[in-house]
């Protein structure tokens, strides 16, 4: 049945994170994530764990939503974890019948598990602080230099906007549509693989075409209200830069200058 | 290419010549003619309900209006713009807005005042001054309260509301409705008619497509609709008084029109410009 | 076949922020035969009633029975509620699927495991029940139907389960007058030909005033009030606190009175209000 | 009206990106062991029927990733293994059958390099390129490939004019 889901994962709020200018978000998110795989050993992940702690507390998002998103890919860590231990080649730790530990395996199992989680909640923080709304405003602003080269960028946040207008009416619409057939005798939780494809139609084909009304009204709506692309069409919320923005790139700039000086300087200090 | 206006005589901003409109539909070898020569002119400021059974022909006229639909035979001009003239298309949408039946399906953003502000960010208004729209558009429907909210979390009166306010940003001369209450409960037809009544006196054109007799009551003038042609045109106290005509294409009257002529089948003088339920009420208290 | 419901209770999104008590102690009972109205505002609590009736939702507490069935019972199947509750929603057209009419109407017997021949005959029957003539529409795509036939198709493919109780959520809901009365005409054809229970869910008070045996009035998850139309009606300041209409013919009988005019109580059709005023007209000459 | 056309090809893009969101966001996957099977993929057969579903799977695959807490590279490895799965079943309309190999080519290459370099996941590409591959072998031709022989009778709904 539909899970009793709320929408998104942003976390309602007005801290200066909050307030930043959405295309600096992504930007420094990608600048972080970039800055991971530039890191070669655990001193490169204190930094970007310092990094990542100053962000979170400056976004003033309590842990148990920071903490939400591992738990929804936890399984994943775990899995590479075990696997990582017990594949890697290497001087044996622990033998315990045919399972091997090795000294590298542990190494590299901390690591990259270290690395991920950093990945996940240094990109969740993007999506905790910033509307997805002002998100797509933002990846707009940021594709539309990219137009000479066939990138729509206003139909892209166009989609986007009525993508998350409409993912909400059309969970209702879902829901309605399961019960009616549910009250009909659909099935539409057991059975083999086979059986629940057959038993999904009675869904997807009413949710298809109710979809698809909902297009050819919404069409005819934004035409009437002289819609015609994205040419001489301004916004109602402009996105310009301002003080904090700069301080937030100066200070991605520092952050990554550090990974790159700890990245050169490495071999000096650990010898692993 | 200046799109070319026709000689505008100020009064009449939509002048529908014999439109004709047909259907075109695969496997059938006669078209389906749904608007069958109408001429009908609109004058400035006037309130005009058009009624009529589903399949009428009412919805595809005023789709024809604002040129989302093209005819098929005959004109339609908007403030003397042809709709036929591919150029002036978008002037004649700046004038005249358009409100749907369906509330979810024209609301195009995830927040309320970024759809109200969907209209003017596509007429290229400066930034600041389509704050101010917003601000007073959704002032005037009472849901500036609601701004920030998503639009599925409104009531379909509601967000009918929010659409009437994203047309009234552009600041259109004349709406166009089309069977706005006919998914909405009691209240919420009530608070949209208001809306509209308002709309009226501040002087913008309504054109209200509309099966509920009640509403079509309020109008100044009501223009009967069956099977794609125009078979009665007056003043609503004029068309009422034709409760038989009305009742053949199953369109019930007004219930003080009803019972007027009930009673005045029971030879009592009931005067025949009684047609709601406050101008009843009035003559009976009168002849106490 | 009775229905009887004590003390339902039931919470949407129990613990999450949006947390609504919308079902909080209702109870009732319907005869055989009966035709219940049930008006409230919107998120009154109409349709999660409904949606316990027919087992669709789970109470958080409280008892539905049908006949001597308990369906809120542990380990009670769909299967068995499917075949005594039948549930109409609004625009119920929104659910037509299958290829051809017949195959759609046919889907909740399929799904009962009748026989092929059984199928038949209720299919056959559920669409006469509809006025939608079996050899015209039973192989035609439901999608190339007018929006009135295509609501009467849906309808035929609740019918076609032989329910005992008929649940109808707004079943006039967004069509033009004449559409309007021939749904109406039909269901009270169904409750006469099939004898069923008719539960009838309207903002339309004209509809509920003239064909329901007895009125539920839900406000807040309760039933605020209920009895004969004449009864309900009567009730207009509370009905107005809770954002309900009169009927039309009672809201002007209502400021008939307001202004002193003597209008005998429970005036609820035309016909009603004709004599009334014919009455009154004939004393003041 | 090439300009009504164009309004109806985007906004039917957005509708199908939605209802990929709606199928991802309200079905937990359909999961045999460590093989899951997300319904939204069945939507894989869409550009079958319309150009529109190739910008509309990608901004599907986007948006719902948006709403999911998954990090920002399932973000851009999803949406763009979504976009060349559907730029190329767009391109294979011609031959049914095939419609729906390009989504689970794609996902298996371009999520399975994302699980192996960037997530560490062990042993090899190829496993991880199996893993998710029979994901979407499951999605894509035993839930998509009767859809969208069922939706064949409906094709009048993809009209754009």
């Amino acid at each position: 049945m539909i899970r009793d889901i709320t929408l998104g994962q942003y976390y309602p709020g007005d801290s200066w994170a909050h307030r930043l200018d959405p295309r600096v978000k992504i930007a420094v998110t990608f600048v972080y994530i970039l800055a991971l795989f530039l890191i070669r050993d655990f001193g490169g992940h204190a930094v970007a764990a310092a990094a990542l702690g100053v962000a979170v507390a400056v976004s003033r998002v309590p842990p148990k939503f920071i903490l939400r998103g591992l738990k929804a890919v936890f399984i994943i860590i775990l899995f590479t974890f075990t696997l990582n231990m017990l594949m890697t080649k290497g001087e044996p730790l622990i033998k315990a019948g045919f399972i091997v530990v090795t000294k590298e395996g542990l190494y590299n199992a901390v690591f990259m598990g270290l690395r991920l989680v950093l990945l996940i909640v240094g990109s969740s923080l993007l999506t905790l602080t910033t509307k997805p709304v002002r998100l797509t405003d933002g990846i707009e602003s940021l594709l539309k230099p990219f137009r000479r080269f066939g990138v729509p960028a206003h139909e892209l946040a166009m989609m986007m906007t009525i993508a998350l207008r409409f993912i909400p009416t059309l969970l209702e619409e879902t829901d309605k549509i399961m019960k009616a057939q549910m009250a009909r005798g659909a099935d539409f939780e057991s059975g083999s693989i086979l059986r629940r494809a057959k038993n999904m139609t009675p869904l997807l084909v009413p949710l298809f075409i109710g979809a698809f009304r909902i297009a050819q009204d919404l069409a005819m709506a934004m035409e009437a209200r002289c819609y015609r692309g994205g040419e001489g069409r301004t916004s109602l919320h402009e996105l310009r830069l301002r003080k904090q923005d700069a301080a937030a790139i100066f200070l991605t700039a520092v952050f990554l200058s550090f990974i790159l000086l700890e990245r050169w300087l490495s071999p000096l200090w650990f010898d692993i | 290419m200046k799109n070319v206006r026709m000689a505008h005589n100020g009064t009449d901003i939509i002048r529908i010549e014999n439109l004709i409109f047909e259907y075109k539909r695969e496997g059938e070898a006669a078209p389906d003619r749904a608007v069958d020569g109408v001429s009908l002119n609109l004058e400035r400021g006037s309130f005009t309900a058009v009624i009529g059974q589903n399949g009428s022909g009412k919805s595809t006229l005023a789709k024809n209006i604002n040129a989302l639909l093209l005819p098929s035979g005959g004109a339609v001009y908007v403030d003397g713009y042809n709709t036929g003239d591919a150029e002036a298309v978008w002037e004649i949408r700046r004038r005249a807005g358009m409100v749907f039946q369906n509330p979810d399906n024209q609301l195009v953003s995830a927040i309320v005042e970024d759809d109200v502000a969907f209209g003017p960010e596509n007429l290229g208004i400066a930034p600041d001054e389509i704050r101010v729209r917003v601000r007073e558009s959704l002032l005037s429907v009472h849901m500036y309260g609601e701004r920030k909210k998503a639009p599925h979390l409104l009531s379909g009166g509601q967000k009918q509301r929010v659409a009437i306010a994203g047309v009234v940003a552009m600041r259109p001369e004349c709406i166009i409705f089309d069977e706005p209450t006919a998914m909405l409960d009691p209240v919420g037809r009530e608070e949209v008619m208001e809306i509209i009544g308002r709309l009226h006196l501040d002087g913008v054109t309504v054109v209200l497509i509309t099966h509920f007799m009640d509403e079509a009551a309020l109008a100044d003038r009501i223009v009967v609709m069956d099977e794609g042609r125009v078979v009665l045109d007056g003043a609503p106290s004029s068309v009422f008084r034709r409760a038989d005509l009305l009742r053949k294409l199953s369109l019930d009257a007004p219930l003080a029109v009803e019972l007027a002529e009930r009673l005045r089948g029971k030879g009592f003088a009931i005067p025949d410009d009684i047609i709601n339920t406050e101008e009843m009420v009035e003559f009976l208290c009168r002849s106490k | 076949m009775p229905v009887k419901v004590e003390d339902l209770v039931y919470v949407y999104s129990e613990g999450l922020p949006y947390e609504t008590l919308a079902l909080d102690g209702v109870s009732f009972e319907i005869a055989d035969g009966e035709f219940i109205g049930v008006i409230g505002r919107t998120g009154s609590g109409k349709s999660t009633l409904i949606q316990h009736l027919n087992g669709i939702l789970k109470p958080k507490s409280g008892r539905v029975f049908v006949g001597d069935a308990e369906i809120t019972a542990k380990g009670v199947k769909l299967a068995e509620i499917r075949r005594k509750i039948g549930l109409v929603f609004q625009y119920p057209e929104y659910q037509l699927f299958e290829e051809t009419v017949y195959k759609d109407v046919a889907f909740g017997p399929v799904s009962l495991g009748l026989s092929q021949r059984e199928t038949d005959r209720r299919v056959r029957e559920a669409l006469s029940l509809v006025g939608l003539d079996f050899s015209e529409f039973s192989e035609r795509s439901p999608f190339e139907l007018s929006g009135g036939q295509k609501r009467r198709a849906a309808i035929a493919g609740v019918l076609s389960m032989k329910p005992e109780v008929l649940i109808l959520d707004e079943p006039t809901a967004g069509l033009d007058p004449g559409s309007h009365m021939d749904i109406l005409n039909m269901i009270g054809e169904i409750r006469r030909r099939e004898g069923v229970v008719v539960i009838l869910v309207s903002h339309n008070m004209n509809d509920i005033a003239r064909l329901s045996d007895r009125i539920f009035v839900m406000n807040e998850g309760k039933i605020a009030l209920s009895g004969a139309p004449a009864e309900v009606f009567a009730h207009d300041e509370f009905l107005a606190s809770i954002g309900l209409r009169l009927p039309p013919v009672a809201e002007m009988m209502r400021k008939l009175r307001l202004r002193g005019v003597d209008i005998p109580e429970g005036v609820l059709t035309i016909d009603e209000a004709e004599r009334a005023l014919e009455g009154f007209l004939r004393r003041a000459r | 009206m090439t300009n009504m056309r164009k309004t109806r090809f985007w906004v039917q893009a957005a509708i199908i990106a939605a209802v990929y969101a709606v199928l991802t966001v309200a079905f937990a996957p359909i999961s045999y062991g460590p093989i899951q099977v997300r319904i939204s993929e069945a939507l894989t057969i869409l550009p079958f029927f319309t150009p529109a579903a190739v910008p509309g799977l990608f901004v599907g695959c986007l948006t719902s990733n948006l709403l999911s807490p998954y990090g920002a590279l399932d973000i851009v490895c999803g949406s763009l293994a979504s976009l060349l799965a559907a730029g190329g079943s767009y391109a294979l309309r011609g031959a049914p059958a095939l419609v729906p190999l390009p989504p689970v080519a794609a996902n298996a290459l371009i999520i399975g390099a994302m699980l192996r370099f960037a997530y560490g996941v062990e042993p090899s590409f190829w496993i991880c390129a199996l893993w998710v591959g029979a994901g979407e072998v499951a999605a894509c031709y035993v839930l998509g490939y009767p859809l969208m022989l069922y939706m064949r009778r409906h094709k009048d709904i993809f009209r754009l004019d």
